[in-house]
């Protein structure tokens, strides 16, 4: 299966579950995003925290977590979005 | 005063520097429009009886700004009369009672410029991905969520 | 800013000098309240085609007073929140692309003073005595009348 | 009947066409606002350019022209009030 590197970036509380603002991680392009989601919590397993309020940004447009292909490219970036309290 | 050459700003900035209304308020000013409204959000210094001693704001900053520049097309769509948008939202720290947000926008009768305010700081509280902690007196840092 | 002892000040000012959102934005802003909405007026330099050089108010004084003092009653009956209110109003000659009226209103969350702006100008065009005659280039001085 | 003196005001084109700000009246006490307008269109005819656009602040109160009473008091303040054009 076709793998790219992207670059995760974490933001607010998932920032601080994670212990780190932003990583490369090597993935397969077609991976959903729920099994995205598996593969951050199995590095950083106190993500388990915000599962149920996060959702993603995928080259900066939104996309729930669940059975959506992502078709990631080299480069791409994905963010962790906790809820929103701008304003 | 924005120039006034038949043009139409989408004047978007995120900055950690202390917000101007003033600043806001003349960039959207045209001679052809009537009225301006605003919207500030300012820092609160309670939080369900917690003392808040300090915030900070921390955004995804690129797609923040092409969010809040969604948001402008919208109210483009919707209130085609609006002529000037400005949108400053401040970042990193602000102390308590001083402004996070403020928006305005300019049009030649009231409300456009009315409804497109609403809509704008509904629209950002909702879609712009920016965070803030509250940091108390007394109990561990809180991010916040926007409820409505 | 405003005192925050649980007061809540209706601040009405008519006055022939020059307008400051400065001014107005500070004295309804309060640690409590998380939200300032405001609606400024302006003159505008075109009316109908004929390019307006000049705009004079006149007000009835004492009892645009009053009525205005009736519309903040009504913005506490109907949005009990609301905390401060602000409305500046310029009398005299004003001239073009400069305020005519500042209004703010503060609230603890932003609907409340969003709808009570929208509320206090459209009331105050309907109800408050005062007049804006609009001299133009080229004709005669026209006194104007709000239509909405 | 009894009569008092009451002040008129006039403000923007009502006191362009009566070409005076104010003035003192003497008045039935239960003259009627109709009957008080036309008093003051005796005086200063061109006050018909604006008979159909105007209503009456008597002690600082809107009061239309019309059949109603306005029970003048010795020193009351009426206002001509034009459509208002504030904002």
């Amino acid at each position: 299966n076709n793998t790219n590197d992207v670059s995760v970036l974490y933001f607010a509380k998932s920032a601080e579950l994670a212990g780190v603002k932003s990583e490369t991680l090597c993935v397969r392009a077609d991976i959903t995003s729920i099994q995205l989601w598996q593969e951050l919590e199995k590095r950083h397993p106190k993500l388990l925290g915000v599962r149920e309020q996060v959702v993603f940004a995928v080259r900066q447009e939104y996309v729930a977590l669940g059975e959506q292909r992502l078709s990631l490219s080299e480069g791409d970036e994905v963010a962790v979005i906790p809820p929103l309290s701008g304003g | 005063m924005a120039e006034d050459g038949g043009s139409y700003l989408d004047l978007i900035k995120l900055t950690t520097d202390k917000l101007s209304i003033d600043t806001v308020s003349d960039s959207v000013t045209c001679s052809s429009c009537g009225a301006v409204s605003l919207f500030l959000g300012t820092t609160r210094d309670h939080f369900e009886g917690k003392t808040v001693v300090q915030l900070e704001y921390e955004a995804y900053v690129p797609m923040a700004e092409s969010e809040l520049r969604k948001i402008c097309a919208d109210i483009r769509a919707t209130w085609p009369t609006v002529r000037h948008i400005c949108i400053h939202h401040r970042l990193g720290v602000v102390p308590i009672t001083e402004t996070s947000v403020i928006i305005a926008v300019s049009s030649p009768h009231r409300h456009d410029s009315l409804e497109a305010v609403k809509y704008c700081i509904d629209t950002l509280k909702a879609t712009v991905p920016i965070w803030k902690k509250e940091i108390y007196e007394s109990e561990e840092p809180c991010w916040k969520e926007n409820k409505e």
